[in-house]
């Protein structure tokens, strides 16, 4: 039963990961395709950590997998963070279908 | 066959980047291209279909079959030697940056070997 | 000098501590998992190298630092030689001769001299890219003024 | 298996020249991280996790390195229009490439084929590391005691290579250079 | 002679190397003292070994002996040909480590030199004597490693040039040769050197030998600047410190090139006579075309560094002949004397070519120039220097009394008596060119009218005793070739090379 | 079926790669290798379940810890700042 369980998990993330890198390729702008990829991405490897946790329960592996998930929501999202605001300051505007900009005149 | 043939393939592009190259971070980069395929090469050959990671989970069942660990050893060794290589090459390419103001090969030519 | 934004400085605080416990664990426990020396040392320079690169040069004093790890480095790989060399001490005259027991495998104390070699090796391969990456900086620092 | 390692090594040819003949150098560099991901997947799928690991390794280090040297410095490739020598150079590699590959196809024609390897100088270690080292990990146990020698020269050349770094980032290399100024 | 004194040779300058980073915190001055001390150790070592001519050593790492025949540690051999070859890396090595503690003087930073001239003896000991293919390469990349760093020691434009073309190609060689021995485990599945010897044999394909064996020739060719591949020595040679030229041209290339293709082509794979023809082309190329390069050189380090080619040539070409002459397996006269020429050479060249660097470096450090053409008029000021390097030049362009004459010689009745008269027109050619360019040397620094400028003064006493040690020594060699002294220390070493792949089952007993 | 979704995993790294050819400007480019850098951690998770060899995790581990330091010495950049600053 917790093998099916642990499967279907898994399988929930692979498709969340095709979906997003199909964001990848076909949004339109830089802060689309972050926010499409970066997060649904780490969504996805949270759903597979989360069967890892299923399959093997509460020893060691299972503990060491639960521990992944909060490292991997920081690291993922402050990365993204970083390369948006990098990117702004780069030079790179949004594109022209955004309605709203806060960093508008913020330009360090 | 065909694996070892792309693996060389790979090689050769690393060969060709830095006899073409003007550019010394290209070169560098080039030089690290022809490292990963010589691994990779090492690795490929140390392959045996159906065998395990060389690390022992259950001592007590031994009769696993288990990839060659001798090749990844040779890999681990090799990979801090390139460490090394890069690092110095690229210590030196500063260097000369800041002497000529350009990556250009061309430019940095004063000695005629 | 202000380094990056209020989020990353915050995060990186966090996470460079549990990359500097990781990198320990990685290297102290070679002989069972993967890692060891090469990668547990490349993770505690890394833990620096983030501080660094988060928080701008003036958050270390780095010629110090410098000083500091190049003394590490020469000292850890000193130790290293010598234990290879106390093998010939040690009943056989073969060097690198592992002359611990090797006691049972899979648990922590196990494997004769090799957690030994990789701790050792660890500080050294953390201090060797620490000075690398700091000779790189205080360079560009030097030729800026 | 192997059809998706011969997909990935492919992948991995198109990055490489991605990487050589790119615009800017950060771009080339991000080309060249792909490069060694797709290494990484290919070790994974070799059942080398130890490589895998220190391969990621690997990889940061030279990009921070490379990254490091080229922060302030200018990022575009030369682009110069190709003269008489780059004709010459460019024909005389792929001579070499061309013949090279030709006879590394006829060479390697009696060799063991891809998974069908046979231990010999490894046998022993496979079957008695356990036994003699104590060391779980098998490549650890053949690193620091069977081929321990080895492993002491790579951390020498490391040594080496601080060395070296600090000599060569010496702001001027005799003593009077510096009196005078 | 007890088995485990051969690790002493890389293990003492490894810790010396390790060490002086720590002493160097207490008293600045320690790394002069330690390395000389170090380098003079060696050198009792090497001597001591060599009198106590032990059968052959074959140590191995850890203690762990064969199982089922096949080796499985790391092999350390020790015979003729590395004993010849110790003895010659640590005289080098001393004589360079005493000249560099005045002549070192004046830069900034010596303990990073002293740390790296440690490393680099150490892997040179490490190549000479290691056993496996792979620990070869490591020992390789340590002095290689160190090599570089050196070269770029005055921390000039063209030395960081130099250096820069060195390092990417030696670094492409390093790889070759890594491939290489990447293929040679697929096809044998070991690394011993005397195991593949002996699982090369029941080899079937014909063409995977010389195609790893032209790969191992691209890789150390690079190593040993054979021509095409020479394109790094000049500036190499010719911008690193003199100590370090003398190290690099004397002792660097004949180690990690000639010595690597000897063991690897003599002692570990089959004799091929088409990759022994291969060899012998690329040496009768880089005879000639060294010498001419030098000829136009005006530069004194890049002409010396020119005429470094140009003898890697002739030893190589002696060594080509020998192999040629053993697979034809018709006329062992031939090979031993090509072998004895072109061993004897190296004893040779490593002491003269040493030698002149060390007297550039003089001049250099004298009269603070090194284009021939500015100097003049030395002979009043440097009467120690204008002696030894006449010496020298006569050793190097082959004047009877002195060594060079035997050596040359050896090498061109070896072509003669085996039907290379072309080759050995070749060699003849050459040494005659060279002798007119030594004598342009001669002319130009020490004879001529002086330049004008203020009198020089003749170098500190540290510097004179090398010079002066390895002048004498010149003269010294050519009794090596006499029949009684000949047995105990060039005739091991060609036999080992004679024995070329009984190597193999002497080490591992079957 | 586990094995399965990891040829998956491995075939949709051709995205990523697209974008790297492709990407118009320098920070697309860093997306993308910061994408393939999560997925790889995903091919890592499934080699656990299929192998059963637990200390795969460890990697798990590191392979987050570096590909953040290395994203975040992209974004640097990016920010137009030297490295010390």
């Amino acid at each position: 039963m917790t093998e099916i369980i642990s499967t279907i998990f898994i399988a929930i993330g692979t498709l969340v990961n095709i979906i997003s890198c199909i964001g990848l390729v076909r949004l339109p702008d830089l802060y689309n395709r972050l926010q499409s990829s970066t997060k649904s991405v780490t969504l996805g490897i949270c759903s597979m950590l989360v069967g890892v946790l299923i399959k093997y329960g509460f020893i060691g592996i299972g503990i060491k997998a639960l521990i992944a998930i909060p490292l991997i929501f920081l690291t993922a999202t402050v990365s993204a963070h970083a390369l948006a605001k990098g990117a702004y300051y780069f030079g790179i505007r949004p594109g022209e279908k955004t309605t709203r900009d806060d960093y508008k005149g913020n330009n360090k | 066959m065909t694996l070892y043939i792309l693996c060389f393939i790979l090689f050769l592009v690393g060969v060709y980047g830095v006899l073409t190259r003007r550019n010394l971070i290209k070169i560098v980069i080039s030089l690290t291209i022809m490292e990963f395929s010589v691994f990779l090469m090492l690795v490929l050959v140390g392959y045996i279909s159906g065998g395990l990671a060389p690390i022992v989970v259950h001592p007590e069942g031994s009769d696993i079959s288990v990839v060659d660990p001798l090749p990844q050893t040779l890999v681990l060794t090799a990979a801090v030697i390139a460490v090394a290589t890069n690092s110095m090459v690229l210590a030196l390419a500063i260097r000369l940056y800041k002497k000529y103001g350009t990556f250009d090969i061309r430019k940095i030519n004063e000695l005629k070997g | 000098m202000e380094g990056m934004s209020i989020i990353v400085k915050k995060i990186v605080q966090l996470i460079s501590a549990l990359i500097f416990v990781f990198g320990m664990y990685s290297a102290i426990h070679g002989h069972i998992n993967p890692g060891g020396g090469f990668a547990g040392g490349v993770l505690l320079s890394g833990a620096f190298i983030l501080l660094i690169i988060a928080y701008g040069l003036d958050y270390f004093k780095l010629k110090q630092q410098t000083e500091a790890t190049s003394i590490f480095e020469s000292l850890s790989i000193l130790i290293a030689l010598l234990i290879a060399f106390s093998g010939l001490f040690a009943g056989s005259l073969y060097f690198f001769n592992n002359y611990f027991p090797a006691g049972t495998p899979g648990s922590l104390i196990s494997g004769g001299l090799i957690p030994i070699y990789n701790v050792l090796i660890g500080v050294k391969v953390a201090a060797t890219l620490s000075t690398i990456f700091f000779a790189l900086i205080i360079y560009k620092e030097e030729i800026r003024r | 298996m192997e059809n998706l390692l011969i997909i990935i090594l492919v992948l991995m040819i198109i990055a490489a020249l991605a990487a050589i003949h790119a615009k800017d150098l950060i771009s080339a560099v991000i080309a060249q991280g792909f490069v060694g991901y797709g290494l990484v997947i290919c070790f994974f799928l070799l059942k080398a996790p130890e490589l895998a690991l220190v391969q990621i390794v690997l990889e940061t280090v030279t990009l921070i390195i490379i990254l490091a040297v080229i922060y302030d410095s200018s990022m575009k490739e030369i682009g110069e229009p190709i003269g008489k020598r780059d004709i010459v150079t460019y024909s005389l590699s792929f001579v070499l490439v061309a013949l090279f590959l030709y006879y590394f196809n006829k060479a390697i024609v009696g060799l063991n084929p891809f998974g069908e390897h046979t231990l010999r100088m490894s046998e022993m270690y496979v079957k008695e590391v356990l036994e003699l080292t104590g060391s779980a990990n098998l490549v650890k146990g053949v690193l620091w005691d069977f081929r321990g020698l080895d492993t002491l020269g790579e951390a020498t050349v490391l040594f080496t290579a601080a060395m070296s770094v600090l000599v060569i980032l010496r702001i001027s290399g005799k003593k009077h250079q510096l009196t005078k100024k | 002679m007890e088995e485990w004194i051969i690790i002493l040779f890389f293990v003492i300058p490894l810790f010396g190397a390790f060490v002086m980073p720590l002493t160097y915190l207490f008293s600045p001055e320690s790394p002069k003292l330690i390395t000389p001390v170090i380098t003079l150790i060696l050198l009792m070592l090497s001597l001591y070994s060599v009198i106590c001519q032990p059968e052959q050593i074959a140590y191995s790492i850890g203690g762990w002996k064969p199982v089922d025949n096949v080796p499985i540690a790391i092999y350390l051999v020790y015979d003729g040909l590395s004993g010849f070859m110790l003895v010659i890396i640590n005289l080098v090595a001393f004589f360079s480590s005493v000249y560099a503690i005045k002549y070192m003087e004046e830069y900034t930073g010596q303990k990073y030199f002293y740390v790296l001239m440690c490393l680099m003896i150490a892997g040179m000991n490490g190549v000479v004597l290691s056993g496996d293919l792979f620990n070869l390469f490591v020992f390789t990349e340590i002095s290689a490693k160190s090599s570089y760093a050196l070269v770029a020691f005055g921390v000039k434009k063209d030395e960081l040039e130099a250096s820069f073309k060195y390092q990417v190609l030696g670094g492409m060689a390093s790889l070759i040769i890594l491939f290489g021995i990447a293929m040679i485990y697929w096809q044998t599945q070991t690394l011993n050197m005397a195991d593949i010897s002996y699982m090369l044999q029941n080899a079937e394909n014909n063409i995977f030998p010389v195609f790893v064996q032209l790969i191992f020739i691209t890789g150390f060719g690079v190593k040993a600047a054979l021509i095409p591949f020479h394109a790094w020595l000049p500036d190499a040679h010719s911008s690193a410190p003199s100590p370090i030229s003398a190290m690099l041209s004397g002792v660097l290339i004949k180690t990690l090139g000639v010595y690597v293709i000897m063991r690897l082509y003599l002692s570990v794979f089959q004799l091929n006579e088409s990759v022994s023809i291969v060899l012998l082309a690329l040496g009768g190329l880089s005879m000639i075309i060294g010498v001419l390069l030098a000829f136009g050189a005006w530069d004194l380090k890049r002409l010396l560094a020119y005429s470094s080619i140009s003898h890697i040539g002739y030893i190589i070409t002696g060594l080509g002949i020998g192999m040629i002459m053993l697979s034809r397996g018709e006329n062992h006269l031939a090979a031993t004397l090509a072998f004895t020429g072109s061993l004897f050479h190296i004893a040779n060249h490593a002491v003269f070519k040493g030698l002149l660097f060390l007297n550039a470096g003089a001049i250099e450090y004298a009269a603070n120039t090194r284009d021939m053409k500015q100097m003049g008029g030395l002979a009043k000021f440097m009467p120690v220097t204008l002696t030894s390097s006449f010496s020298a030049s006569m050793s190097i362009s082959g004047m009877p009394p002195f060594s060079g004459f035997f050596s040359k010689l050896i090498i061109i009745l070896a072509a003669v008596i085996s039907g290379f008269y072309f080759i050995a027109g070749l060699a003849v050619i050459a040494g005659i060119i060279t002798l007119s360019y030594f004598m342009k040397f001669q002319k130009y620094a020490f004879y001529n009218k002086p330049s004008g400028k203020s009198p020089v003064k003749e170098v500190p006493g540290l510097m004179r005793f090398s010079m002066i040690s390895l002048a004498v020594l010149c003269l010294l060699m050519s009794v090596l070739i006499l029949p009684g002294i000949r047995d105990g220390f060039l005739n091991p070493a060609v036999n080992t090379l004679m024995e070329t792949t009984e190597y193999a089952s002497k080490i591992l007993g079957r | 079926m586990v094995e399965f979704l990891l040829y998956i995993q491995v075939a949709i790294c051709i995205f990523p790669l697209y974008c790297i050819i492709r990407g118009p400007s320098l920070a697309d480019r860093m997306v993308a290798l910061d994408i393939l850098g999560i997925l790889v951690t995903g091919i890592c998770i499934k080699l656990i379940i299929i192998t059963d060899q637990l200390f795969m995790m460890d990697i798990v581990y590191a392979w987050i810890i570096l590909s953040f330091i290395s994203v975040l010495t992209l974004a640097k950049y990016l920010e137009n700042k030297k490295l010390n600053d």
